[in-house]
């Protein structure tokens, strides 16, 4: 059997350290050389919050990346033990971050991409019965004239107002927006100003919701 | 949050009501268990049913879904007629003293000032009596019966306990207890603190819900202390910061109130009179008048004051060199909504549902489940002529034209069955980037903006939503960049240069413009007290301003400090380098409150809790939080609530504060099995109603449905029923009932059963339990059941949406639907 | 070395099973979705062969509150004295010197002894990989300094991980704490059961309430196979192949000597 | 020296086994030695040079169970298509008596190679008797518990339990049987010539009448041509 030196630390309470591995002075023996090696061997762990409630829980993302530091593939997403609000605690939810993006297949325990996370930017023409694969290009440019014919036809640039004068109302009524909750603020923020630029009125997020 | 999640760990008392914490936000929990385990705090929980959360409550309440002020206005009476009140901090902090004019008054459920036609306050009698100098009066005494304090005592006269409990339907020794636990907060070393989330605001009265609230905390003196205050458990990762970038028709980012085609609109003078308070009366022509009158002060105002800065450095950021003083700092490019229209999420879908919407973005929402009516609003996208949906999955909404969209359990009259041929609406997928395949901040509900790295390659060839925006931002532009028409200047002439040398998105550039840069070098403002009303300042967002700073020659996003050292010398858990908080990282606001007026003395036998303190020698507010009142003002000026007009926390909500009167006042919801006993008023009289043929009544319907989450689900569940290992921990939409409902309907657990509403049907599995028990409600037996929302047609984990029962009706200020208590009927499958 | 191990207090754990999914992430196990039955222990109480860990949530009736709702975290109790690896007939399974009852994938043979020999039937059958799986107390995380993925994750820190008699102190002292405040039936799981669980339980209430087996015993059938047919039994084929061999001989030589060649015959 | 005495043609041979009892023999010794060695290579620890033999443990395992299956399907064939054989099979294991009694006393002194007088035989002597008890119940046992350990999820957990000790009690009891049986049936001078009549199916009548004295009389002797 193989005995090798091997390091614990002890995890009491708060005090939860982050990134490194304490040395407090035990020797573990490890009984079969079948133990498996961490594979979260000095792999530095990306930080972020987690998606979900707003608590604001920090997580701590795993991930191999080959010689060039190109990503390979997620290793393990737990809850961030530096960040002060958990501490290194995830619920269920916050656990299952790593299924955001890949999952262990059912029948063969192999992982793979989430299958649901789509991959291409898809269409549906009016009245068809299926998703078209299509480039960001062609979306980008054919939502963006989407917005100008509507905008255009539906823009109400003066508008006279109570008092009987008129008055620059710049807006429209036909295009709305919805959502962004789940959005970073720098997101929200590009889309907040994009989409009063274009004079949208009708903009709303998840939390009237 | 007016504290934050890790401020609980300092509560004696936690009243944990219309929130199931311990599912919905599971790490609040730590910081509880904690406070109990080391301060031997109290935990209650008020709840229709026994949750988890019950669970590690010491005292578990049970009350009927929409009677929550019944149950609070009582707690108000006790806390009076008690005298648990905390004298002092009533006296000094909130507007307990100042006298109400003569013409306010209240009867038979209705405030003065009513507008029946309308459904509509007349609000100018809900004022203050005012003394020459244009201040509120005030009767320190608290004895004269024009008193905000006697006119609060004499309107919660009627809510004794054994009323309320016919309403609420609580059992009397529960209630009892729960007031006797949670007054004892009054004392003065004492800090209590409430725990709400959406089974307080999703109900035709929310928004008084929270008052509700506010005043109990301000009675005990608990409002602006560590382990106190009133904390909204928001339910999204960012819904704080989308709300601060106003995703939202009524305010502009910074919580500004969008532009109107009033008259009170129409410039940006009359803009600025409007928006800023105390402003109205007074006299100036001109924007450098106005600068003059700031500059000097002037009363009613509070620290809104400011509105002028925050509001021409926003411009100046959207339109930069356009927004100059001639052109009203390009004021007229923003879109000025009607004023007498509503555009909130019921308002549009009712507007869709008409043919009146062209287009739709969907951005990572979802509202085929997590809409109110989901039925009406799934038609209603139908109508569209093109709809822009961005995701990481094809969630129900961008599926909504396949044909397992159109599947029902039961035919029903309200739900066109719909193919996809039969469908114009052209939809646009675009496959966003998950959360650690980008970076970007965060808001959490305790107000702390955290940085997330990117930690992995997006999927395929899915992007970043700052991409999407910024590159859609891009090709708009480019569209128009011919136009010369000046009704397209508000894009021609739209600042959008995010860009990097590469000509990729560069998040920092964003960040910059969101938390204000100076004009003249784009070096980051430091705080909002230097953004400025003439140009000289750019601000997308001034509540941001001062999450970014410059220091020796480097740019530093605050977002990003990761030292979790408490800051705080009694271990109050501030972490204070930790991210930043808005506002100016101030990590418990209303913080004055933390000592006793005169700014020295701790509040008696809470020295461990003191946040600031008046430091005379220097002369300002220093201690380990940053202070919420003038820096440099002494204690006897330094008012404890800046945002308000009053400065002081409000018991009577004077004025424009409130939609539906200045106390609050026990309606029952829309749709509800018994008539209000508290007044004549059945319904909010403020709320309007959309669907009147679709109210439901007690005789079809005679069963309270309410709906909530659970923990391994989230929101409209496309977020979770994804991912194979949550959905293995819930599989399957579901329907909690107790088992006197069951027997009587002769529904066994874990086999399917049928709920209706008029708005649909839907069918799910039962989960017949103890946890629920049938309410007695003015001595009749009244069952409640409890559906999840989580669940649609996609996803590893299905079911119906339970939305497709809810009603479209919603809060009478924020229009917030009234998810949590409607009338249903529910029989086996 | 002293035992590690996990301190799981009841009172605390509000059954959001991130240490359930903590499990999945850090084991790579896959989910496994069944239909919901009307309990939300989606899994039956019980784990699966990939899944190492659930959360019971177990209900009834109460004289406060009408109802009471207990959660309990079950998994693998690593045995001070394992009956599983007394019975496998690989050695696929070991003791670690802090006190984890290892499983060895790549000795095991899926014969399921194992499972059946467990007092509280945790090893489970793996049907993709033909072999048993079973909770590992995360032994490649402990051995490199780390504390178990669901300890690590647990909200509430209703679950520790840390020196086995520290931590008892710690049960002894909150079991205590328990019972003079309103838990009058408080008790420890796991400090004397089966000789010792290197998995420790703070009870709220007496250990069936919560589905426990209250004296944990290896099953008969199994303790009788394992200390007496399992070491002894067997030698009776020694013992007939050494008659045969003796005979072999014997019969040889006895016909050598009667001079006797005749087949197979008694005259 | 000779393992097994010699196959003489060219004496009276009797018929002792039709075809049927001596392929569901034979297809039993082949299964039993199979589930045997790939059991044991299961059951000890350490033998991973006997599992290599059948492909590893994985590969045994298969092996095992494919044998037990082939195993269930001989027993059974043998039952359905030998019923009468078995019935006077089971018919003269009853006949178990004074004779049968005396020939175990007697036959320690036998196996070792003393010479005794043993008193006249059925078709099976007392030790073919002890034998033809203890083999098929085990195997029978071995069988029922086997298939209770291959689908444990669908017995009871009691019954699984009691599997485990049932099927190593009738390994090592049949194994036991195998090894005297295999020996005294072959090489073991006086009985060797039994070999035979389980391999060709006949025996030397010579031999038949002095072993087997009275089934040999009630069969081909004066006995059944009286009758």
């Amino acid at each position: 059997m193989k005995v090798t030196r091997r390091q614990f630390l002890k995890v009491t309470g708060a005090t939860a350290a982050s990134f490194a591995l304490v040395d407090l002075g035990f020797n573990l023996q490890a009984t079969a050389s079948a133990v498996k090696e961490l594979r979260i061997k000095n792999v530095t762990p990306v930080p972020t919050v987690c998606p979900y409630c707003a608590s604001g829980c920090g997580l701590v993302v795993y991930s191999e990346r080959d010689a060039e530091g190109k990503f390979v593939k997620l290793l393990s997403v737990h809850g961030d033990p530096d960040n002060p609000i958990n501490q290194g605690g995830a619920c269920s939810k916050g656990a299952a971050m790593f299924n955001l993006r890949e999952i262990y297949d059912e029948h063969t325990g192999e992982q793979i991409v989430n299958p649901k996370r789509v991959q291409k930017p898809l269409y549906r023409a009016a009245g068809t019965d299926k998703w078209v694969e299509k480039d960001w290009d062609w979306m980008l440019d054919q939502i963006a004239q989407r917005v100008k014919e509507t905008r255009d036809n539906s823009f109400i640039h003066k508008e006279t107002i109570a008092d009987g004068s008129e008055v620059i109302v710049n807006r429209t009524e036909k295009i709305a927006s919805i959502g962004g909750s789940g959005l970073d603020n720098e997101e929200c923020y590009l889309l907040t100003k994009m989409m009063r630029a274009l004079g949208l009125v009708y903009l709303e997020t998840q939390a009237r919701i | 949050m007016t504290n934050h999640i890790v401020d609980l760990k300092n509560t004696d008392c936690a009243l944990i009501m219309g929130s199931n914490a311990a599912e919905n936000h599971p790490i609040s929990m730590k910081w509880l268990l904690r406070a109990r385990e080391q301060r031997n705090a109290k935990i209650i929980h008020v709840d229709p049913r026994y949750t988890r959360t019950s669970t590690k409550a010491d005292i578990y309440a049970p009350l009927r879904s929409g009677t929550d002020i019944a149950f609070l206005g009582g707690m108000i009476k006790y806390i009076i007629d008690n005298e648990r009140y905390h004298k002092e901090y009533v006296l000094a902090y909130t507007n307990a003293s100042f006298l109400v004019k003569e013409e306010f008054g209240f009867e038979d459920g209705l405030f003065s000032g009513y507008d029946a036609d309308n459904r509509k306050y007349d609000v100018s009698s809900w004022d203050y009596q005012y003394d020459e100098s244009g201040l509120p009066m005030k009767d320190p005494t608290l004895q004269n019966p024009r008193c905000v304090f006697q006119l609060m005592k004499k309107h919660y006269e009627r809510y004794d306990i054994d009323t309320v409990c016919q309403i609420t339907g609580t059992p009397k020794k529960k209630y009892l207890e729960v007031l006797e636990a949670y007054s004892a907060t009054g004392a003065p070393d004492k800090t209590g603190t409430i725990m709400y989330a959406m089974g307080i605001t999703q109900h035709t009265v929310g928004s008084q819900n929270v008052r509700s609230f506010a005043m109990v905390q301000l009675l005990l003196g608990n409002m602006g202390r560590p382990g106190g205050g009133v904390n909204a458990l928001r339910g999204e990762n960012n819904v704080q910061g989308a709300t601060d970038m106003a995703l939202l028709f009524h305010i502009i980012p910074g919580y500004i109130d969008s532009p109107t085609n009033g008259p009170d609109n129409k410039d940006l003078l009359a803009y600025i009179r409007k928006a800023t308070p105390g402003a109205g009366k007074l006299q100036f022509d001109t924007l450098e008048e106005f600068r003059e009158l700031v500059k000097a002060g002037f009363p009613n105002s509070g620290f809104k004051i400011n509105t002028s800065k925050w509001m021409i450095s926003l411009l100046k950021a959207w339109w930069g060199d356009a927004a100059i003083a001639e052109n009203d700092y390009a004021y007229h490019y923003m879109p000025k909504r009607d004023a007498n229209k509503n555009y909130s999420h019921i308002a549009m879908f009712e507007a869709m549902h008409k043919g009146e919407i062209d287009g739709l973005f969907v951005n990572g929402t979802n509202p085929v489940v997590g809409g109110p009516n989901a039925n009406k609003e799934q038609e209603a996208l139908s109508k569209l002529k093109w709809m822009v949906s961005i995701d990481l999955w094809l969630n129900e909404t961008a599926d909504f034209w396949t044909y397992p969209a159109w599947e029902r359990p039961v035919e029903n009259e309200n739900v066109p069955k719909l193919s996809a041929a039969d469908i114009q609406t052209e939809v646009f997928f675009l496959p966003a980037a998950a959360v650690f395949e980008k970076e970007g901040t965060a808001a959490q509900t305790g107000r702390w903006v955290q940085y997330r790295w990117q930690a992995a390659d997006p999927v395929g060839e899915s992007k970043a939503d700052l991409w999407i925006y910024n590159e859609l931002g891009k090709k708009i532009k480019s569209l128009y960049a011919s136009s010369s028409k000046p009704e397209d200047e508000a894009i021609t002439k739209l600042a959008w240069n995010y860009d990097d040398e590469h000509g990729h998105d560069d998040i920092l550039k964003v960040a910059a413009e969101l938390c204000g840069v100076n004009v003249s070098d784009g070096l980051p403002v430091e705080g909002f007290a230097n953004l400025k009303d003439d140009g000289s300042t750019a601000c997308g967002c001034w509540v941001y301003c001062g999450a970014m700073t410059y220091k020796d020659g480097e740019v530093i996003y605050k977002t990003k400090l990761r030292d979790n050292k408490d800051n705080s010398k009694e271990g109050l858990g501030l972490f204070s380098n930790w991210a930043w908080a808005w506002p100016v990282n101030r990590r418990i606001v209303y913080n004055r409150c933390s000592i006793s007026p005169d700014g020295v003395t701790p509040w008696p036998g809470d020295e461990k809790r003191v946040l600031i303190h008046w430091d005379a020698a220097a002369g300002s507010w220093v201690g380990d939080d940053v202070c919420d009142t003038g820096k440099t003002s002494p204690p006897e000026k330094a008012l404890p609530f800046i945002m308000r007009p009053e400065g002081m926390g409000c018991f009577f909500a004077a004025k424009s504060s409130m939609k539906d009167g200045p106390f609050p006042e026990h309606y029952e919801p829309w749709e509800s099995p018994t008539a209000n006993a508290m007044n004549k008023q059945n319904l909010n009289p403020a709320t309007k109603v959309w669907e009147p043929d679709k109210q439901g009544t007690p005789d079809k319907y005679p069963i309270i449905a309410t709906t909530y989450r659970v923990v391994e689900h989230w929101q409209t569940g496309a977020l979770t029923r994804n991912l194979p290992w949550l959905a293995e921990l819930m599989p399957d939409m579901m329907i909690e009932m107790s088992e006197q409902l069951a027997r009587e309907k002769g529904i066994k657990n874990g086999r399917k059963v049928i709920v209706s509403t008029t708005r649909g049907d839907i069918e799910a599995v039962a989960c017949v339990t103890k946890r629920f028990k049938p309410f007695n409600i003015h001595g009749q037996e009244v069952h409640e059941i409890g559906l999840l929302w989580h669940y649609g047609f996609k996803g590893f984990a299905t079911g119906d949406p339970a939305n497709r029962l809810t009603p479209h009706i919603g809060c009478a200020n924020t229009m917030i639907p009234e998810y949590k208590a409607f009338l249903c009927d529910v029989r086996r499958a | 070395m002293a035992n590690l191990t996990n301190l799981y207090d009841v009172s605390k754990c509000t059954a959001c099973r991130g240490c359930m999914v903590a499990c999945k992430d850090w084991n790579q196990l896959p989910a496994v979705i069944e239909p919901f039955k009307g309990n939300y222990d989606t899994h039956g109480g019980d784990t699966n062969g990939d899944t190492y860990t659930v959360v019971r949530f177990i209900e009834g009736e109460d004289p406060v509150d009408g109802v009471y709702w207990k959660f309990l975290k079950y998994q693998c109790m690593h045995c001070l004295e394992p009956a599983c690896m007394k019975v496998c007939p690989q050695g696929a399974y070991s003791k670690t010197s802090w006190g984890a009852t290892f499983h060895d994938p790549e000795k095991c043979i899926g014969c399921q002894y194992c499972t059946y020999a467990c007092p509280f039937m945790i090893p489970k059958y793996r049907k993709r990989e033909d072999k048993i799986s079973k909770c590992t107390l995360c032994v490649d995380r402990v051995e490199e300094g780390l504390t178990p993925a669901c300890a690590r994750t647990c909200p509430t820190a209703a679950l520790k991980f840390g020196d086995r008699d520290e931590l008892l102190a710690e049960a002894e002292e909150r079991a205590k704490f328990l019972r003079a405040n309103g838990f009058p039936r408080a008790t420890i799981y796991g400090r004397v059961e089966l000789g010792g669980l290197n998995k420790l339980y703070v009870l709220t209430d007496s250990p069936d309430k919560f589905g426990l087996p209250v004296d944990p015993k290896v099953p008969g059938q199994i303790s009788f196979w394992q200390n007496w047919i399992q070491p002894y039994f067997g030698w009776l084929i020694p013992i007939a192949l050494g008659g045969s061999a003796i005979s072999f001989v014997t019969t040889r030589i006895l016909a050598n000597k009667n001079g006797d060649h005749t087949e197979g015959g008694h005259e | 020296m000779q393992l097994i005495p010699e196959y003489k043609a060219d004496v009276p041979r009797v018929e002792r086994f039709n075809f049927l009892s001596r392929f569901t023999h034979w297809g039993h010794t082949v299964t039993f030695l199979l589930c045997l060695f790939t059991g044991l290579a299961l059951f000890l620890n350490n033998v991973d040079w006997l599992a290599a033999i059948f492909g590893g443990y994985a590969g045994a395992n298969l092996v095992h169970r494919i044998s037990a299956v082939i195993m269930t399907i001989v027993v059974v064939i043998f039952v359905i298509g030998n019923f009468k054989v078995l019935i006077a099979w089971i018919k003269d294991i009853l006949r178990f008596g004074m004779n049968d009694i005396k020939f175990l006393l007697l036959f320690p002194l036998e196996f070792l190679g003393f010479k005794v007088k043993v008193p006249p035989q059925t078709k099976f002597n007392g030790g073919e008797k002890g034998n033809s008890m203890v083999t098929p119940t085990a195997v029978i046992f071995l069988i029922l518990s086997g298939y209770i350990m291959w689908f444990p999820t669908i017995f009871p957990a009691g019954l699984v339990r009691l599997a485990y000790p049932i099927h190593d009690i009738a390994m090592v009891l049949a194994t036991m049987m195998v090894c005297m049986h295999g020996y005294l049936g072959s090489f073991h001078p006086g009985s060797g010539e039994s070999f035979w009549g389980m391999w060709k199916g006949t025996v030397r009548e010579d031999w038949a009448e002095h072993h087997h004295k009275t089934w040999y009389d009630e069969t081909y002797g004066d006995k059944s041509k009286a009758e």
